[in-house]
C-alpha cells in the first residue's frame, strides 16, 4: 500500500498538504502533530511586500463553511526569507510556497528569489484571491494576464510550478489549458467563492471588506465537478481542494480526478485532521486492496470516452 | 494547546440567558489555564462548522473542572446548553495570553458576560495576595449571575434596570470611582463599553489591560480572521486577538 | 405595515414567492397551506415540448443543501394550457410562467403563447438551467445568446418579464445589464450552481447524469453577494434566491438589494416554510416599526458612493 | 399529507444495524396510514438538509403509535438513533400509495430492511382474512429482526452466514416456492434482489406489487428527483416514487 504521488518532478511521500493561508507557516501546528507527516507543507501567500490585510472582521461563519477577507496579510518576501524561512525549513521535506504579486513584475521578482533557496521546492501560484483590490482574481479571471504571468513564471523558475486557480469563471477548463499551456506543471483546484453576509442587525455586510471568499464543505460539489472536468481537459497533475473534512470528501476529489489534496477551512475546526486523514487514507488502501493512492486518481470518469 | 476531549459534568441555566458549563478536563492540562485564557470549544449541531471561544471562568484544580459563563446567543450557544451532563466535548486548549496578575489594589470593570474572565482573574489575584474590586455592569436580571457577588467582598452591582444594585451603567461606577487609588484596572465587556471607557481612562497611568472578543475561525493563530487594530511602537498595526491577546493594553488597542 | 412589492407591472401582496421547479404546479402545497397567501405562484419550468428529464439518481443530498439534475422534466406547453393550467389558474391572482427553450424560436413561441393567457401575468426566462444539454445554461453563459433571447422576447411579449440568471459565470453583472438593456422588467438572481457528488462505493458519480445543480443554503452567501453587485449594477428590480431558510436569510437579501425573494429547497424540508416566512417578515416590520418592506430594499449599500 | 410533531415513544436498538423507533402521532392521522405508506422524518444535525424517507411499520390505533424499523446506514440514521423518548420529531405523513391488500394467499418476498413496509402489510392482510407466507432474507443476524418470526406464522428465514433460518438468498426461497399456489406476491428489498427476482417471477400471471425506495427531497411530489423508469401504455415514462409509488406492478418496473 502506497500513499506516493507525483507533482512535477516532486515525489510527495503521501497527497496530503494544508491549502494555503489555512495553515499559517506550520508552526501554529507544531503543538498538534509533526508535520514531517505531511506530504508538503505549502505556506500563507506571501508577497513582495509586506501586507496588512483587510479592516475586521475578516471571518465569519456560513453555513457548512466560513467566508473570508484576510486579504493577504503576510510579512512580505524579505522577513519572510530571512526570519521565518529558517524557522520552517526542517518541518517538512517539500516545502511549496504560495506567491501573489500585484503585477507581473512581482510574480517574477518572487519566483526568481524562490529559486535562490534549495529549501523551496516548488512555488504555487495565488491568482485567485478574492480579497485584494489589486491583482488576485483579478489576474485568475482574465485569460491574458494569467497566461502572461504563468509564461513569465515560468521562463525564471525552473522546479515545480503550481497555478492555483479562482472557482469565480464561466468555464475554469479554460483558464486550466491556458495554465497548462503557459508551462504549469501542476494546478490547484480551487481558491474560494466570492460571497457575502449580511448582518440584520447592524443592516450591513460583516465584514470589514464587505465581501469575501466562502470556503468549507459548502463548496464541496462545487469544487469536485471542477476537478472532474478539469481532468478531462488537462494532462497535467491536479491538487484538490474544496471542503475535505472527512476521508470520503478526499476520495471524492481523488475519483474526480485530483492526484493530491489540500485541506483548508478543516484545519481551523480540527488541527489534528491531516494526520488523521493520512492514516485513514491508508487503512482505505489496505482495506479495498489497492495497491497505491494514485490509482484512485481519475477512477469516476471509466466508462466515458476520451478518457 | 490540545486539542483535548472533556467530560461535561453540569451544565445548568443562571438565568433565562445565561447558563454555566463545568467540564472535567484532563489533569495535566490544568496547570497551563490561566485568567484571559480561552477554549475553543467543537458544537455538533445543524450547520454549525467552527468552533466557539469561550473564557476560563474558573479552573479547580483539585476537582479538575473548568467553568464556563455562556451567554446564549446564537446557534452554537443554543446548542451548547442542551448538553446532558455525561456529555463528551472537544475542546482547543488553552488558547492566548492571559492578564497580568499584579499585586496591590486592582479595579476588574465587567460589562455583562465580561464578567466571565474577570471572575477567574479576581480568584488569582486574591489568591496572590492582592485586593479586588468589581464594578459589574448588567442590562437586567437576565444578564446578572448572581454567585459573583457572593464569591468575592468588594462587589459593586449596576443594572440599566432598578431593583437590582445601583441603577445606571458600568461607566457611572468608573466615573464615580477614584481610579488614583488603584495600582491597576483591567477591563472584559461589549465594545460599547469599551469605547465608553476610553476618554474615562485617559489619564490613568496604571496598567490596564482588556480582554477583547472577536470573530475567530481557529483561536491559534492560523487564520488571521481575529485582527484587532493596535498602535504600538508608534505605528498601527493588526495583532491577533487570539494569539497576541485576548488580553492587550487598553491604552494601544484601537476601537 | 405592509409587505406590498412592485415587480415591473405587478403589485405582489407580499414579496414571497416559490422558486421555480421546486413547488411543482402548486397543487402539492395545497394539502399544507392556502396559496393565496403568497406573493405569487411560479410553475415549474415549462418547455414547448414534453420532457422526460434526466436519468435517475436525479437528488442527493450536500453539505447544508442538495444537488439536482432533473432536468426540466415537464409535460410540454400543451399539456400545461390545457391540463394544469385551469386547474391552477385560481390558486393565486399572480402566476408567473416560466419557460425555456432550445432556440430562440422556442422561447418566442412560449412567449407568444403565454401572452394569450390573462391569467398569465408574468413570464420568467430560465436561461440558467445546468441540466440540459441543450440551451439551459448555455444560453445563460453566452452574452450574446442572452441578448437575443430577451429581447426576441421582449417584442412580443407586453406583460412583465422577468429573466432568471445563472450564477456560473465570471461577472454576473454583465449579464444583469445586458438581460436589463434587451427589456427585461426584472431579474431573478441565482439558479443553482453546477456540481458534483461522487459516490466513493461505487466510485462513480451519483447523478445519473452525473453533474447538476447545487441549492440551499451552502450557496446563499454567493446569492446574496450577486444580488448586491447586480443592485449596483441594474435599475430593474430583483428577485434574490438561494438557500432561503429562515427570516434572517431573507432580509439578508432584501437588504442586498432585492424587492422580493424566492423560496426554492427549503420547500422540501418544511413544505409550509413560506407562509411562516410571510407572517415573520410581517411581524418583523412590526417590532423594527419599518412602515413598508420595500424600504429594507438596498440597506446595505448605505453609505456607499455611487448608490 | 399533514407536516406534524410526533412524540418518540420507544427508541431501542435490535441488532447493532437496526433499531426499532416508535413515535406517537396525533390520532385524526392514524386512520390514513397504510402499508406501503411513508412519512419524512427532519433530522436535526449536522450536515443533514433533506429529511429521510421510512416506510410504517406498523400502526396501533389503540396506542396511535407508529413502528419504523431503520437501518443505520449514514449520517441522518445515525442521529435517528440516538432520539431519547419523549423527544419531538417532526414528520411529513403518510405519503405515497401503498400496497393493494387482496384476498387470498399472499406471498410476501423481503430482502433486509425491505420487511419494515411488508410486516405491516402482513398484518392487514391477516386482519381481513387473507393468508400470508412470508420469505424474508438478511446477509446476517446483523441484519434479522427477530420479532418478525414471532408476529407470524409462516415465515421462512434465509440468511447468507449459517446459523439462522436456511442458508442462502431470498432468491433461493423463491424459486423453490410453487409460486402458483398465491393469489398475489409482494415484494421490498434491494434492487439487487428485485433484479435477480425479475426472471424467476416472469412467468407469473397474478399481480405482484414492489415498494421501490430511491432518493427523495421531498416525498410528496414536487421536485421530481425520485424517478423510476415504468413501462407502462405501451410506453417508458419515469413516475415519482414518492407519489405514483413507492409501491408499484413489479412487471411494470424498469430496474
Ligand atoms: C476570546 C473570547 C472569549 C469569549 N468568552 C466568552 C464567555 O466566556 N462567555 C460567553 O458567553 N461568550 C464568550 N465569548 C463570545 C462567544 O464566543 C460568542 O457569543 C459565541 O461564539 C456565539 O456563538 P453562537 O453560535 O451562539 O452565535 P452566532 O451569532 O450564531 O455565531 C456566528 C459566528 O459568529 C461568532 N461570534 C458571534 N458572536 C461572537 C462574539 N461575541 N465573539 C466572538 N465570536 C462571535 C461565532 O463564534 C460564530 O463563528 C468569547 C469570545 C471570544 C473571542
Ligand atoms: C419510500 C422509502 C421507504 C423507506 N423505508 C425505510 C425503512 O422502513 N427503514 C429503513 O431503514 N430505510 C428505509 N428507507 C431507506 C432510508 O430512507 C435511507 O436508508 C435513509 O434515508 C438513509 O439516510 P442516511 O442519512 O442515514 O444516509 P446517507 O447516505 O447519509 O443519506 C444521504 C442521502 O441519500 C438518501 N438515501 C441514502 N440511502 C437511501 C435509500 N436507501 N433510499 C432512499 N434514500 C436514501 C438520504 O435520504 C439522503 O438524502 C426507505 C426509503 C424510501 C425511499
Ligand atoms: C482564512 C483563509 C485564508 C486563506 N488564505 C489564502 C491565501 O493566502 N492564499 C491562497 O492561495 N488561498 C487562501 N485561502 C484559500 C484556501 O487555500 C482554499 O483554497 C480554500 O479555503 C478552499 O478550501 P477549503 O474549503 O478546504 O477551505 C484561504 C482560505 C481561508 C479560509
Ligand atoms: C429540484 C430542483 C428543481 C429545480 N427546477 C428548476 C426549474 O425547473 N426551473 C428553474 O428556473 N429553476 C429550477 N431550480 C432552481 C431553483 O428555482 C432555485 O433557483 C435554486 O434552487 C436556488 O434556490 P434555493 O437555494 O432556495 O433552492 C430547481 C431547483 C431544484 C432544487
Ligand atoms: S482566530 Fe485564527 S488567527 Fe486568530
Ligand atoms: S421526492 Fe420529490 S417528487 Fe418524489
Amino acid at each position: 500500500m502506497n500513499l506516493k504521488v507525483k507533482i512535477g518532478e516532486l515525489t510527495l511521500k503521501n497527497p496530503v498538504m494544508p491549502a494555503s493561508g489555512t495553515f499559517g507557516f506550520g508552526l501554529e501546528f507544531k503543538d498538534i502533530f509533526d508535520l514531517k507527516n505531511l506530504g508538503a507543507l505549502v505556506v500563507k501567500t506571501i508577497t513582495k511586500n509586506p501586507r496588512l490585510g483587510n479592516r475586521p472582521p475578516r471571518v465569519y461563519e456560513v453555513s457548512c463553511g466560513m467566508i473570508n477577507s484576510i486579504g493577504l496579510a503576510n510579512p512580505g518576501w524579505d522577513y519572510f526569507c530571512e526570519k521565518i524561512l529558517p524557522q520552517i525549513k526542517d518541518l517538512n521535506d517539500i516545502l511549496i510556497l504560495n506567491i501573489a504579486g500585484e503585477s507581473v513584475e512581482e510574480f517574477q521578482y518572487l519566483a526568481r528569489e524562490a529559486q535562490r533557496f534549495d529549501e523551496i521546492k516548488a512555488l504555487e501560484l495565488n491568482v485567485s484571491c478574492p480579497n485584494v483590490s489589486k491583482g488576485g482574481i483579478a489576474f485568475g479571471t482574465d485569460l491574458e494576464a494569467l497566461k502572461q504571468i504563468v509564461s513569465s513564471v515560468r521562463k525564471i523558475y525552473s522546479k515545480t510550478l503550481i497555478v492555483k486557480l479562482t472557482p469565480n469563471v464561466t468555464d475554469i477548463t479554460v483558464y486550466a489549458k491556458a495554465a497548462e499551456n503557459a508551462g504549469a506543471d501542476a494546478l490547484t483546484l480551487i481558491n474560494t467563492f466570492t460571497g457575502m453576509v449580511i448582518d440584520v442587525k447592524s443592516k450591513k455586510p460583516v465584514l470589514g471588506n464587505k465581501h469575501g471568499g466562502v470556503s468549507g464543505p459548502a463548496i464541496r460539489p462545487m469544487a469536485v465537478k471542477m476537478v472532474y472536468d478539469c481532468f478531462k481537459a488537462v494532462s497535467i497533475p491536479i491538487i484538490g481542494v474544496g471542503g475535505i473534512d472527512s476521508k470520503e470528501a478526499a476520495l471524492e476529489f481523488f475519483l474526480a480526478g485530483a492526484t493530491a489534496i489540500q485541506v483548508g477551512s478543516q484545519n481551523f475546526v480540527e488541527p489534528g485532521f491531516m494526520p488523521r486523514l493520512i492514516r485513514e487514507l491508508e487503512e482505505y488502501l489496505q482495506e479495498e486492496n489497492i495497491e497505491s493512492i494514485a490509482k484512485l486518481t481519475g477512477l469516476a470518469h471509466r466508462g466515458e470516452e476520451n478518457v | 494547546m490540545q486539542d483535548l476531549k472533556g467530560l461535561v459534568v453540569e451544565n445548568i441555566p443562571i438565568t433565562k440567558e445565561i447558563y454555566k458549563l463545568q467540564v472535567s478536563v484532563p489533569e495535566e492540562i490544568l496547570p497551563e489555564i490561566v485568567p484571559g485564557s480561552f477554549a475553543m470549544v467543537k458544537v455538533e449541531a445543524k450547520g454549525v462548522f467552527l468552533r466557539r471561544p469561550f473564557s476560563f471562568a474558573d479552573v479547580d484544580l483539585k476537582t479538575g473542572l473548568v467553568t464556563f459563563y455562556i451567554k446564549t446567543v446564537g446557534q452554537g450557544t443554543r446548542a451548547l446548553r442542551e448538553l446532558p451532563p455525561g456529555q463528551e466535548i472537544r475542546m482547543l486548549l488553552p488558547l492566548g495570553r492571559g492578564f497580568t496578575v499584579m499585586p496591590g489594589k486592582s479595579l476588574l470593570v465587567a460589562g455583562g458576560i465580561g464578567i466571565a474572565p474577570l471572575k477567574f482573574l479576581a480568584k488569582e489575584i486574591t489568591k496572590n495576595g492582592g485586593e479586588v474590586r468589581i464594578i459589574y455592569g448588567v442590562k437586567n436580571t437576565e444578564m446578572f449571575i448572581p454567585e459573583i457577588v457572593n464569591a468575592f467582598e468588594d462587589v459593586e452591582v449596576y443594572a440599566e434596570v432598578s431593583g437590582l444594585g445601583k441603577r445606571g451603567l458600568v461607566l457611572d461606577g468608573l466615573k464615580s470611582t477614584d481610579l488614583s487609588t488603584y495600582n491597576q484596572i483591567y477591563l472584559c465587556g461589549p465594545e460599547a463599553m469599551l469605547k465608553a471607557a476610553k476618554p474615562v481612562l485617559q489619564n490613568y497611568s496604571g496598567l490596564i489591560e482588556v480582554s477583547l472578543e472577536s470573530f475567530m475561525a481557529c483561536g491559534f493563530g492560523a487564520c488571521l480572521g481575529c485582527a484587532v487594530k493596535v498602535f504600538s511602537n508608534n505605528e498601527f498595526v493588526y495583532k491577533k486577538v487570539c494569539k497576541d491577546g485576548p488580553v492587550f493594553n487598553f491604552k494601544e488597542v484601537v476601537l
